[in-house]
């Protein structure tokens, strides 16, 4: 990559506790994200990609949960840290949105005082500054009549001006990188596009870098400098948007690409992807994970142990299977063929 | 497997069926070993109270003997004797099956009254709700123990039905409370909304697509109720506002420590009393205790 | 707000109204009316002067009539006479309603301090020895009765032992006023005081304990996370401030209990307050006393339950709105 | 003539506020909204949360009474039947719900689930029960030893189908369709499309689909009509719509939805910068002064519009 990374993920590994054991959620994952990019990571539920975001913030609960690897920010593991060094980089250095805005604030506190509270422990400023800044930030995320918000509660706010804290106090501290956890999945159409908008406007203007987690190749084809599929766990295709949208390679990427029905052209049949995601305890560990989905690709066509290989500059693709890969005709729907249990 | 399925006489046979929730429940409490503890000692209690009171005369056993006044455990009177030279040992037995009985009468007339109102309340919700949770809500806000002790003062025929029946006037609202509460909850849900679609009629929604939802709160909910009716009625006995004299409970005997000189010097007429009790009622809490976390535990599960 | 306050007060009224007839017709149904307690004190009266002091009293009148001048009296602070005591009820209540009182407070300040710490260490640190310990008490204070618990508190430090007084709310010896008194009051109080506040309290312990585990996994505490904010104010600010609601709703449904609490524990050790007050009275049939106390307490639990809503009212933003 | 005429309908809720929790105002969550349905078409009723697509669905239905307005079924009002009247209808309406959890109880077995419709219809025996559900089961894809096993032990895509064969035992006229795959990932999406669009074909089905996703509205329907507050602001064939719209509502959503193709990205973020300047300078032009939508003019055979 040409540009400096500014977070690496090396083999990163997220194991879960289930019934004693414990299982990974995410499974050797290794990425860069360089200065001011924004980077997707994409996959339907249970793939792994939320775990992945919430590792990065040393949010996972530690008495249940197994992070192994390296994330190296700017120099420093943020594994290796301890909980008040990790909290000198949080909301400061790497800033954090969630899915849902209104479970994501306290219902207790004021809007003002919950954006001033990112600036407590990473700037020093006096009250009366903070609330300058913070009345300043409402506004630049586009909040109307920003100072009589300040004294809000989030319940006195819609869906979309929740949204916009939520990413006010992320951004408070103009924070390196940006976590946005499906920022816009819980959004109407219309603000999604606002939302989108904002967030593309905050990373030029600030000079951040995202990741984006989402399951909607939509905001992804909007958002994204570069995207990281991810199935089961592993990362099966990282590349540039335009490759992932236009020359995808690993089965799963195409699959998805032809199961969505798009609004802007008609399709006669969507392609139906056979089975389910297996959930974590009971996934495949060895071999290749989309195998059972592919079922008439043969056995012989996948990798006994699949490595993520870079199949020409800046395209890495997991598993040989894709060489291989057609999708089948008889897209047999109905009766018995459809799926088994 | 599969050709045998097709079959229709196959079927049922071959398919092993799914555990339904409540040997679900069932199981959970089993692999508990405080609450199959509380279980096993709950029950041999049970045995012997009612297995005894069988062969004891109640007649004999509350009639005075002035010659053995406040005697000590010995192997004639197990327990001793109290202030009338009654068997002590003997009482205990009558008091325990007394309290038992009664508190779970209570629970089941205070369950039955509640389940109704309140799945009532809760699927047809409106007025009917309205009305029924004023009612309620007033009830909730009445002094209950100052009020039962009054009734129990000035009905004019007082006997156990009566006793029963107070208490059971002012102890539905809470159950009846849950119930509707839960009923809402899940009248709102999508499969409620799918029988209406199917044309089923509403008594049979509430019956068999409700109420089985709702099981497990009503065990949890009625069994830490039926310990906490024991407590009650024995506590108005001890005040002398529970059971009629003829009728000895728990709390009878419990009440005779009322006299300092029988509670510092006559530890076998009221301890042992109170100790039956305190174990009844703690088997019977960590049984639903137990019950409680497995229908959570079910739930996170579906 | 003070609309939301209004408003709640406004639903009291009905609720007010309802529970002054239903305790009416209660002290209706009582055998004996304002008449007994005359009679107690002049058994020889002449039928025919009894009846014209039924007359004059107004116990011949319609009954609502009769219920419209009770409701006027009481609002007057007249509660009627007690026959067996000989004196307006409204001084036998006054001389009573400290000690309830100073008992009641006592047990509330006894339960928080003892629920606070040990529902926070409990639903903080789940699982660890402590936790699994509070939760074994809180199983075991739940399922014990309180007159039980009572009595065995009773037998033990202040018979066996010997540590406090069995009875009373203060040596008869000290005089009022000194140091010796005061410390006699406290020591009167502290067995009652405490066997209610061990019992009471579990309730409350199982309540903090479960709400903050379930606000220690909310979303917004992983915003506070990730904003940076150290565990301490995480705890004190997020998780805490949010699992306090409910046990402040509970404050006022506290009275509740605190009056049922007060029958017992007053009887057992012979407590000179409310609750031993109403079981004698209703022992010696003195009824005026009892529906005075009733209603009373009626009073006290309504005024608890609005308590309640205007507390929750004022820590709850989303209340204030609606 | 259609299937099913929707004239007029309106449903109001009361809004209680002031001192003493009068009725104040009401929310119009449904106001006055009129469109048909031809047999074996799929029309889609499209809007953001709170439109009232839902309520309209459920009202049809019989689950949400109306305050006014007419549902003509084959000719007969539904909203002017009582209980008894409109439970002959039941079979010929049915309805997909959203969530593939909720709308299973889960202490049913599949068989009970799949069977209660036909408890409530048909007097069959245990075994002629047995034979019809396995029949259903196996037409929506499952095997036919599900039937003895509860909701949870199936996926979130098979709990659909199941709820899709409890709606088609009855072999109904017209289903309703309520965000029917909104609920689940996008691969398990397009099976349960598919399926839908298989099994119309089959039985002649009429499908109502209610939808937020405008892709799939746009994969599925032969006609739609677009909702906002409560009305409808355009309808038209599913080509009207997508080539030409002509509400500014309509143009603001179709603009809104992220396009699928990174390289347009930048004219996308064009248009939708020139749909909100229309939609500030024109929103008089669309909207009476209570902030209401126009009733429907034709501007086409096949395409209305709420302008003045």
């Amino acid at each position: 990559m040409e540009k400096q990374p500014l977070l690496e993920i090396d083999r990163l590994r997220v194991s879960f506790q289930i019934d004693g054991d414990y299982y990974a959620a995410v499974d050797d994952v290794s990425l860069t994200i360089g200065e001011n990019e924004v980077v997707a990571l994409v996959g339907e539920s249970g793939c792994g990609k939320s775990a992945l975001a919430l590792s990065i913030m040393g949010l996972h609960p530690p008495e249940k949960t197994k992070v192994e690897g390296c994330l190296q920010f700017k120099g420093t593991n943020l594994l290796s840290l301890s909980v008040s060094e990790l909290n000198r980089i949080r909301g400061k250095e790497i800033g954090m949105v969630f899915q849902d805005p209104l479970t994501a604030l306290n219902p207790l506190m004021t809007v003002g005082r919950q954006i001033e509270e990112s600036m407590d422990y990473h700037l020093r400023l006096s009250g009366a500054e903070k609330k300058k800044r913070t009345i300043r930030l409402l506004e630049r995320v586009g909040i109307p009549e920003p100072e009589k918000v300040y004294h809000r509660y989030p319940h006195e706010l819609s869906g979309g001006m929740r949204q916009r804290v939520v990413i006010a106090i992320a951004v408070a501290c103009e924070p390196a990188l940006l976590i946005a956890d499906e920022p816009t999945t819980a959004l109407d159409v219309t603000i999604q596009a606002q939302i989108m908008g904002l967030l593309k406007e905050l990373q030029q203007q600030m000079k951040t870098s995202i990741i984006l987690i989402t399951h909607d190749l939509g905001v992804v084809a909007e958002m994204a400098d570069r995207v990281a599929v991810m199935y089961a766990g592993e990362i099966v295709e990282w590349a540039d948007v335009d490759t992932i949208f236009h020359r995808p390679l690993h089965p799963y990427t195409r699959s998805l690409l032809q199961s969505i029905p798009s609004a802007q052209t008609k399709k006669e049949r969507l392609h139906v992807i056979q089975g389910i995601v297996p959930p974590l305890h009971k996934l495949p560990r060895r071999g290749c994970r989309f195998q059972p989905r592919i079922s008439w690709i043969g056995a012989d066509k996948h990798e006994p142990d699949p490595k993520l290989r870079e199949v020409e500059p800046g395209h890495w693709v997991r598993c040989t299977c894709y060489q291989h890969f057609y999708f089948p005709d008889d897209q047999t729907v109905g009766g018995v063929g459809y799926g088994a249990s | 497997m599969k050709l045998e399925a097709n079959g229709p006489t196959a079927v049922g046979t071959n398919v092993e069926k799914s555990p339904s929730p409540l040997s679900i429940m069932w199981r959970e409490l089993v692999h508990d070993r405080l609450a199959l503890g509380s279980l096993i000692v709950l029950t041999i209690i049970l045995l012997i109270v009612y297995g005894a009171s069988l062969f004891l005369d109640q007649e004999e056993i509350v009639k005075v003997d002035f010659l053995a006044i406040h005697s000590p455990p010995s192997a004639e009177h197990w327990l001793g004797t109290d202030y009338g030279g009654r068997d002590v040992f003997g009482q205990l037995i009558i008091g325990a099956r007394n309290s038992f009985t009664i508190g779970l009468a209570i629970t089941l007339i205070t369950g039955v009254i509640g389940l109704i109102v309140g799945l009532v309340a809760g699927y047809f919700g409106g007025w009917v709700d309205n009305i029924i949770m004023r009612i309620i809500d007033f009830i909730l806000v009445l002094p209950f123990l100052m009020l039962v002790i009054v009734f129990v003062a000035i009905v004019p025929k007082y006997n156990v039905l009566t006793f029963i029946l107070i208490m059971s006037a002012f102890l539905w609202t809470g159950k009846a409370r849950l119930i509707r509460a839960k009923t809402l909850a899940e009248r709102e849900l999508d499969y409620v909304s799918a029988s209406k679609t199917l044309g089923t009629p509403d008594w049979k929604i509430i019956l068999f697509q409700i109420l089985p939802n709702l099981s497990s709160i009503i065990i949890v909910n009625l069994t830490l109720n039926l310990a906490g009716n024991i407590g009650i009625e024995s506590g108005l006995t001890y005040l002398g506002f529970g059971l009629p004299e003829s009728t000895p409970s728990l709390g009878t005997l419990v009440s005779y420590a009322t006299n300092p000189d029988v509670l510092q010097n006559k530890w076998w007429v009221w301890l042992p009393a109170s100790l039956l009790i305190l174990v009844m009622m703690l088997c019977i809490n960590f049984i639903g205790q137990a019950l409680k976390r497995a229908a959570d535990a079910r739930q996170r599960l579906s | 707000m003070l609309k939301f306050i209004l408003r709640r007060i406004l639903i009291m009224i009905p609720q007010l109204f309802l529970l002054s007839v239903l305790i009416f017709l209660l002290a209706k149904a009582m055998p004996g009316d304002a008449l007994t307690g005359q009679l107690a004190a002049n058994p020889k009266m002449d039928p025919q002067t009894l009846e014209e002091m039924k007359e004059k009293l107004g116990l011949n009148d319609p009954v609502h009539i009769q219920y419209i001048r009770w409701v006027k009296n009481m609002l007057h602070g007249d509660l009627g006479l007690s026959y067996t005591h000989q004196q307006p009820v409204t001084d036998l209540l006054a001389g009573r309603v400290g000690n309830t009182v100073l008992l009641s407070a006592a047990i509330l300040i006894l339960t928080y301090l003892i629920a606070i710490p040990l529902g926070i260490v409990s639903g903080r640190w789940t699982d660890t020895w402590a936790d699994k310990l509070i939760v074994g008490y809180s199983y075991i204070g739940y399922a014990t009765p309180l007159f039980i618990f009572a009595l065995i508190m009773l037998f033990i430090f202040g018979f066996h032992l010997g540590w406090f007084p069995t009875g009373g709310s203060v040596d008869i010896q000290v005089e009022e006023g000194t140091l010796a008194y005061y410390l006699s009051k406290l020591n009167h109080l502290m067995l009652p005081a405490l066997s209610g506040a061990l019992i009471n309290t579990v309730v409350t312990i199982q309540y903090l304990r479960s709400e903050i585990i379930d606000t220690k996994v909310k979303d917004f505490v992983k915003t506070a996370r990730a904003k940076g904010v150290p565990e301490r104010h995480i705890y004190w600010r997020h998780i805490l401030r949010n699992s306090f609601l409910p046990i402040a709703a509970f404050l006022g449904y506290e009275i509740t209990g605190l009056i049922g609490g007060s029958v017992f524990l007053e009887s057992i050790y012979s407590y000179p307050g409310l609750g031993q007050l109403f079981l004698q009275s209703i022992m010696q049939r003195d009824y005026s006393v009892v529906t005075a106390l009733v209603m009373i307490s009626g009073v006290a639990t309504l005024v608890g339950t609005l308590l309640s809503d205007i507390i929750l009212s004022a820590v709850d933003p989303r209340i204030r709105i609606e | 003539m259609a299937l099913l005429n929707v004239n007029h309908l309106k449903v109001y809720y009361p809004v209680r506020g002031g001192f003493f929790r009068r009725v104040i105002d009401h929310v119009r969550a449904v106001d006055d909204v009129s469109f048909s349905l031809n047999q074996g078409e799929t029309y889609g009723l499209v809007g953001e949360s709170g439109c009232g697509k839902t309520t309209t669905g459920r009202t049809i239905i019989g689950l949400i009474r109306a305050t006014a307005g007419e549902v003509l079924f084959e000719g007969t009002d539904l909203t002017k039947l009582n209980r008894r009247q409109f439970h002959a209808y039941r079979k010929d309406i049915q309805m997909i719900f959203q969530d593939p959890y909720s709308s299973l109880n889960p202490r049913k077995r599949v068989l009970d689930i799949v069977a209660e419709p036909l408890r409530n219809f048909e007097k069959l025996s245990p075994q002629e029960e047995r034979k019809k559900v396995q029949y259903v089961l196996e037409r929506v894809g499952l095997s036919a030893e599900s039937i003895y096993k509860y909701p949870h032990e199936f996926s979130g895509g098979q709990r659909q189908r199941i709820g899709i064969a409890r709606a088609l035992t009855l072999n109904p006229k017209l289903i309703i369709a309520d965000e029917p795959v909104s609920a689940l990932d996008v691969s398990v999406q397009a099976q349960v499309l598919n399926f839908m669009k298989d099994i119309q074909q089959e039985y002649g089905l009429t499908y109502l689909f209610i939808s937020h996703d405008l892709g799939i509205i746009r994969h599925m329907c032969d006609r739609i009509g677009i909702m906002y507050r409560g009305r409808l602001v355009e309808e038209g064939t599913s080509e009207d719509i997508f080539t030409n719209p002509q509400h500014i509502y309509t143009k603001r959503l179709l603009s809104a939805i992220p396009n699928a193709d990174p390289r347009d990205r930048s004219k996308q973020a064009a248009l939708r910068r020139e749909v909100e300047e229309e939609y500030a300078q024109a929103y008089s032009h669309y909207f009476d002064e209570n902030g209401r939508a126009y009733p429907l003019k034709p501007i086409s055979p096949t395409h209305s519009v709420a302008i003045p």
